[in-house]
């Protein structure tokens, strides 16, 4: 059983620096020449990233401030060994977001680079938050960036994919919002007055009759299941990150999928602990269903970002059979395992974005040849290839691993369909690497010639992520170190 | 009837030129008069806070009527000064003229 | 029937009257001289309520400044004519309306009047109004002292509102739109 | 005794390789084969030194406590579960750290030679020494995630190493071929992790083997175990990617096809000897496993005209040799196998890569003949390994093999039926050895004009590595393994020494038969039998689970998720778009109507709020 009381007397008390930050850079970016928004951004971005581990590093805490008590809405934060990580993450994937080039910076930068920050604002404001309420308002403030980017910045069919992605989303938060409000009428009902508090809402759950609470957990079951994505809600994903600019699918990728997790470990597991034990059996299914099927369809497909799309659906399956082992150590898996892919997936990302401004065209049906001409890049893209597939020695194989280590005792069939994913994502991820980057070179077109490779500061941001990988793949206590009580 | 003038009829007053005020914003589709019904609505809003402060024996009301005056003031200015934003773009004054909000 | 009983019959009929001249003569100019009728009257009925000082401004606000503009305005935009080549709205529209303002009316006054019942506050009865210098001065005090911030604001809203319109009624210096 | 050094050099050596290849790209200027095969050579020969230091350091333990741990860091640790880097070198894993060293530092030493042309040598070595290091973690670890971590780290090595020459389609794919493949026994291994960590509760290999689980538990973990090694180790069902893994590097062939990394199957077994041999069931699936593969790729070796596939298929067999023995719960002769099929066969492959070398990378044995004169070191290092692997005495092959042949029919897990399919394969074996032999060497030359005036033999860099490697192939098998002393001992009952001579007997014959028939070829054979390609075997797997799971994938995009999710997604659309349109309707766009409802609203929300609800109105 997971508990999340007795934070509230950790030290750390200067949690707002995490939200009043970007806010603040959300700000200043407006007063900035368009010409300079770019090192601005990435000024900006490394700052805040800084300070977000240095306050990380600072320990533990949590606040709790007064705003809308008669209805149960407290400005309730709170830094614990799980949202640490999101909120470092956080940091590190606004960096790499207003880092990459395009024509977000040639197209209204004002916008890119302010909708960054808000994002990184929503982010930590929902990462932190302990009140429904307030998590709710940041879950929902996470769209409006989002929706900015691709709706400004995105492909042909942008239009239609904003509109799925906006659709199920809400249509998920919604149902969260209703069932929040029915725990905050239970809350109500039986003390009398009102509070959105997770510690409050958690005693109320524990005292009343378990049936009473089906229909609320299926409504944030759904929510954060449509967020993650879990399979069969996974509809927009593909349209999402094909047609959205590469920052907007970076953060969705990396770290808004992180926010479903986060939800489940937070709010779902605390709050219907007796509901996900009673549903445990189709949870599992589905999160094992999730790698499969996702695994599959990343194998028939012919475009890199949706390929990358997919193989993140199944990755996060994964995640998701740790959390749903409904053991302390399952849990702790798959904050490691979130990390690590979200880890793999900016670097994957970041490198296709690359590619694709030194190749426009990158269809996975034939074999382009793109090693030769750009070694180091390949070299990093291989290393990161070799994460997706969780080989030893990178951090996603500690987490998968440890994931499936501790989801077998619980549910062996589900654990070991699960494992086929694993060779599918090999088959997939290596497919995409190798043609990619092997065959012979085609005849060389105009621009494309005079591509050069990656530069030195490029370098060093791949080195910085990839280094993190190998090293958490071998000191993976940093992160483990919090769940082993 | 004691020959003092009681406040609620005021308000009966007020209140009847406030349905006439917004009957004619409803009707009217000619923008300068349904300015003028604004204003009337207003001030008979005006004319209730007068009455019930004088009802209920305090000056609030009259000071609130002060605030409210100068809020007219400058809504009937930047009223005006759409109207005339808007002739001049669309050559007409007519709300029927103006149905560029839908689609 | 006391003399400020007569006075109230009057202003009130005129005020009634008044503004329904305004919503129903064609041209704006006769509805705004209607309207004009109307604003002297409230003025008259501040009056007899004892509340001079916005008697006073209701004549210097309105009929000095915002009369003014509407009559302004009309001669701008040459609206003196009537106005005869407008569809009216449908006599349905009319008649929904109409019933919803008697509704509307009658609801108010209803509510009104279950106010009506309240005991007064006493803080400011006639005599301690008298006592205390009059309206005018008891009004001024409260604004000077207790609400000054709010007084201070509201000439930021005008400011705001005199930027607004020199803004909105600037002609385009480069054909504006079409 | 400090075992880190062990695996720290070729690490190093990787590292500066790597770097060294990295810079070459961006300042194009090539990093010679001298430089960079002698950093990875001397890299290999330092570890060989501290493996043999190492391992007389051992020697010098008592009997019984011959275990040496050493903890590096500790790795994971999460509720309950707890992983620590740490290298174990016991007797076995010490005789596999000097086959790996020593067999690796020559082939480090013979690629200086036969990677001169390459265009990027520096990085091909420091693949070579990744894969040593990967290796060594393998033997050395003493927890099975730690071996895992070699055990992947090999198959991506060689996944490199197979399509090292990446232009080309068909090398890139063996190379897939070989890594998903290895990647399916994998899961054999990852649940035979999580069934220990279940029912053990912990991954280091002496608890594993100290705790007594339910027979059915025994049972499951060991053929899981076994399943993983049938993926590294290239036995039935997942045998179809060894042949195909020789479009890499022939030293490549010699180091991880053949010397090292596919015996890492053995290695596994050997290591959880305990709970293998725990479980009857397990062992007669080893022993048929192992039996039919020997077999079978016998037969389908004496079919290929492609002395690398030969030699490939031979492994593969031999290998089969190794697993009866594990099978027939003899592992330490499997062990032993290993080490001299690693002197002979890498020896052999070495050979055949002076031979292709020197004929300009023609690998067809109906397109050679006559390179005895031509290519004479070759030629008698080459014959030691094949005298080797037809086991006559006093070469290794002998004492090994034989064993393995006297333990399938001795042993109490062996039987009659187990025992005339090994000597069957044995026979197999010697058949096309001599084949191969007598077609590349001794037969009259049916080489190409050009080709045969530029034949030359090789430079002493590769030849040294085939010399040191044919005397032990020679003297391999003479001191038997250190680990244990007196195999020959037991070995020799009266049936024993029966079935010594007459192994050697059916060897001797099946050469004769072979010499007979191929001895004289003097024109290019067309094959085109079953057995050549490998009984279809490997086209049987691409179409049915290679294309299969495209279909499936296919099917799954275009009908699941095109009709039935994205169709979901649809009708809610539709559904919105509806409510969206009753709701236009209201939209009339004049402005007199929006103020028509808006009071409207007003006035209800009011008259419910002073009617409606009167508690509020009580002001």
């Amino acid at each position: 059983m997971l508990n999340f009381e007795n934070t509230m007397t950790l030290a750390n008390e200067s949690l707002n620096v995490f939200m009043v930050v970007p806010l603040a850079l959300c700000i200043l970016s407006f007063l900035i020449p368009k010409g300079l928004q770019r090192a601005y951004a990435i000024a900006g971005a490394i700052f805040f990233f800084a300070l977000s581990c240095y306050e990380v590093s600072q320990g533990l805490g949590g606040q709790t401030l007064p705003w809308l008590s008669q209805f149960g809405i407290q400005l309730g934060f709170r830094l614990d060994s799980v949202s640490k990580w999101f909120v470092v993450l956080t940091g590190l994937v606004t960096f790499i977001a207003v880092y990459l080039k395009g024509n977000w910076y040639r197209k209204s930068p004002r916008i890119f680079v302010a909708s960054s920050f808000f994002m990184a604002f929503a982010l930590n404001a929902a990462f932190l938050s302990t009140n429904l309420i307030t998590f709710y308002i940041a879950y929902e403030a996470v769209f409006v960036p989002i929706i900015f980017m691709v709706g400004i910045w995105g492909t042909q069919t942008k239009a239609a994919s904003v509109f799925k992605f906006f659709l199920m989303s809400f249509l998920g938060s919604i149902m969260m919002l209703v069932s929040m409000f029915y725990l905050i009428y239970l809350y109500q009902s039986q003390t009398g007055q009102y509070s959105a508090q997770i510690f409050d809402l958690v005693q109320v759950s524990k005292s009343i009759a378990p049936e009473r609470l089906c229909l609320a957990f299926f409504g944030f079951f759904l929510a954060f299941a449509i967020k993650v994505p879990l399979v069969p809600f996974h509809g927009w994903v593909r349209d999402a990150y094909v047609n959205a600019p590469m920052p907007a699918t970076i953060y969705m990728s990396g770290i808004l999928s992180k926010l479903g997790v986060f939800g489940f470990i937070r709010f779902v597991l605390p709050i219907f602990w007796d509901q996900a034990i009673q549903y445990h059996g189709i949870l599992v299914t589905v999160a094992a269903i999730s790698v499969l099927y996702a695994a599959l369809l990343a194998i028939q497909s012919k475009n890199p970002r949706e390929l990358l799309s997919y193989s993140s659906i199944s990755h996060l399956g994964f995640v998701m059979l740790g959390i749903f082992s409904l053991t302390s150590g399952g849990v702790g898996a798959a904050v490691l395992l979130s990390v690590a892919h979200t880890l793999a997936s900016v670097v994957l990302f970041m490198l296709l974005h690359f590619m694709s401004e030194r190749k426009e065209d990158l269809t996975l049906d034939r074999f382009h040849g793109l090693a030769p001409r750009f070694p180091m890049l390949f070299v990093a893209f291989f290393i990161a290839v070799l994460a997706s597939v969780s080989l030893p020695g990178t951090v996603n194989f500690v987490g998968e691993f440890l994931v499936l280590s501790f989801s077998y005792p619980v549910s062996a069939l589900c654990t070991v369909l699960s494992s086929i994913g694993v060779i599918l994502g090999t088959v997939y991820m290596f497919k995409f690497y190798q043609y990619l980057g092997f065959g012979s070179p085609n005849p060389k077109t105009g621009a494309e010639s005079v591509a050069k490779d990656i530069g030195v500061f490029e370098i060093s941001i791949l080195i910085f992520m990839l280094g993190l990988i190998i090293y958490l793949g071998f000191q993976p206590a940093v992160i483990l170190r919090g769940f082993s009580s | 009837m004691n020959g003092e003038i009681q406040p609620m009829m005021m308000v009966v007053v007020a209140l009847i030129v406030f349905g006439i005020g917004l009957f004619g914003l409803l009707i009217r589709k000619n923008l300068l008069i349904m300015l003028m019904c604004i204003e009337l609505m207003l001030n008979s809003v005006n004319l209730c806070f007068v009455a019930f402060s004088k009802m209920h024996q305090s000056v609030l009301g009259d000071l609130t009527v002060l605030f409210v005056m100068t809020v007219a003031a400058a809504e009937s200015a930047v009223g005006l000064g759409l109207v005339i934003a808007m002739f001049r773009t669309l050559k007409s004054v007519d709300t029927d003229q103006i149905q560029i909000l839908r689609d | 029937m006391t003399g400020s009983m007569i006075a109230f019959a009057a202003f009130s009929t005129i005020a009634i009257v008044g503004s329904l001249l305004v919503i129903f003569r064609r041209t704006p100019v006769a509805s705004a001289f209607a309207l004009v009728l109307v604003f002297f009257s409230f003025s008259g009925l501040y009056a007899l309520m004892g509340a001079h000082l916005i008697a006073a401004l209701q004549i210097l606000v309105y009929t000095g400044a915002i009369m003014v503009l509407f009559v302004f305005v009309i001669m701008l935009l040459n609206q003196d004519s009537p106005i005869t080549d407008i569809k009216e709205s449908s006599l349905l529209f009319k008649g929904i309306a109409g019933l919803a303002c008697v509704g509307m009316v009658t609801v108010l006054i209803n509510a009104a009047l279950r106010v009506s019942g309240l005991a007064p506050t006493n803080i400011y009865t006639d005599q301690k109004i008298e006592e205390l210098g009059g309206n005018l001065r008891v009004i001024s005090e409260l604004l000077f002292t207790d609400h000054l911030f709010q007084f201070e604001l509201t000439s930021f809203l005008l400011l705001g509102a005199i930027v607004a319109t020199i803004a909105l009624s600037k002609r385009q210096r480069k054909g504006g739109v079409s | 005794m400090n075992l880190s050094y062990l695996i720290l050099l070729p690490l190093f050596g990787f590292l500066i390789n790597g770097v060294l290849y990295l810079r070459s790209t961006r300042n194009s200027k090539k990093v010679s084969a001298e430089l960079s095969g002698g950093i990875a050579t001397v890299a290999m020969l330092l570890s060989f030194a501290a493996a043999l230091y190492n391992f007389f350091l051992l020697r010098q333990l008592p009997a019984e406590g011959q275990l040496f741990d050493q903890m590096l860091f500790p790795w994971f640790k999460l509720a309950g579960m707890s992983v620590d880097f740490t290298l174990r070198l016991d007797p076995l894993s010490s005789v596999f750290c000097l086959v790996i060293t020593g067999v690796g530092s020559l082939i480090h030493l013979y690629s200086i030679g036969y990677m001169h042309h390459d265009a990027a040598p520096a990085k091909y070595f420091a693949y070579l020494n990744l894969f040593c290091f990967m290796m060594l973690n393998l033997v050395l670890g003493a927890t099975m995630p730690h071996v895992f971590f070699g055990w992947e780290g090999v198959g991506l090595a060689s996944y490199l190493l197979i399509g090292y020459w990446y232009h080309d389609p068909e090398k890139v794919g063996a190379g897939m071929k070989a890594f998903v493949m290895n990647r399916i026994g994998d899961i054999g291994f990852l649940v035979a992790m999580f069934i220990a960590y279940k029912f053990v509760g912990s991954l280091d290999f002496i608890q594993i083997a100290n705790t007594p689980l339910n027979p059915e538990m025994t049972t499951t973990l060991g053929l899981l175990v076994f399943f993983a090694c049938t993926g590294k180790s290239a036995q039935i069902p997942l045998f179809t990617w060894l042949p195909d893994a020789m479009a890499g590097p022939t030293p490549v062939s010699a180091l991880i096809h053949a010397a090292t990394m596919v015996t890492s199957g053995i290695y596994l077994l050997a290591r959880m000897h305990t709970t293998i041999e725990a479980s009857a069931t397990t062992l007669s699936v080893i022993a048929a496993v192992g039996a039919c593969t020997a077999f079978i790729s016998a037969v389908i070796a004496c079919a290929q005209t492609d002395i690398k596939k030969i030699l490939a298929y031979s492994t593969v067999s031999q290998l089969g040799f190794m697993f009866v023995a594990c099978g027939v719960g003899f592992t330490i002769a499997g062990v032993f196998h290993v080490m001299t099929h690693a002197f002979f066969k890498a020896l052999m492959f070495l050979g055949a890569g002076s031979v292709i070398h020197a004929l300009h990378e023609e690998q067809d044995v109906f397109k050679m003949g006559g390179l005895r004169k031509k290519l004479p070191i070759t030629f008698w290092t080459f014959v030691a390994g094949w005298a080797a692997i037809l086991g006559l005495p006093p070469f290794s092959g002998f004492f090994s093999k034989d064993e393995i042949l006297i333990q399938s029919l001795q042993s109490p897990h062996g039987s009659m039926p187990l025992f005339l399919v090994m000597m069957a394969a044995a026979f197999l074996t010697a058949f096309y050895m001599t084949r191969l032999l007598v077609l590349v060497f001794l037969s009259p030359s049916r080489m190409g004009q050009g080709v045969e005036k530029s034949v030359h033999e090789s430079p002493l860099v590769m030849t040294l590595p085939l010399m040191v490697l044919g005397v032990a192939s020679v003297v391999g098998g003479w001191f038997g393994l250190p680990i244990h002393e007196a195999h020959v001992e037991e070995a020799a009952g009266s049936s024993g020494r029966f079935i010594m001579l007459a192994s050697v007997a059916l060897a001797l014959v099946a050469a004769f038969i072979a010499y007979k028939k191929y001895g004289k070829t003097t024109k290019v054979e067309q094959v085109n039998d079953i057995a050549r390609e490998g009984f279809k075997i490997d086209a049987f797997y691409l179409s049915f689970f290679g294309n299969g799971t495209k279909n499936v994938a296919r099917w799954m995009g275009n009908l699941i998720e095109q009709q039935v999710i994205q169709r979901m997604i649809r009708w809610t659309v539709a559904i919105v778009d509806l409510s969206g349109n009753l709701l236009k309707v209201a939209q009339v766009g004049s402005s007199q109507a929006y103020l028509m409802m808006m009071f409207l609203a007003i006035f209800a929300v009011l008259a419910w709020f002073l009617f409606g609800v009167g508690q509020y109105a009580k002001f």
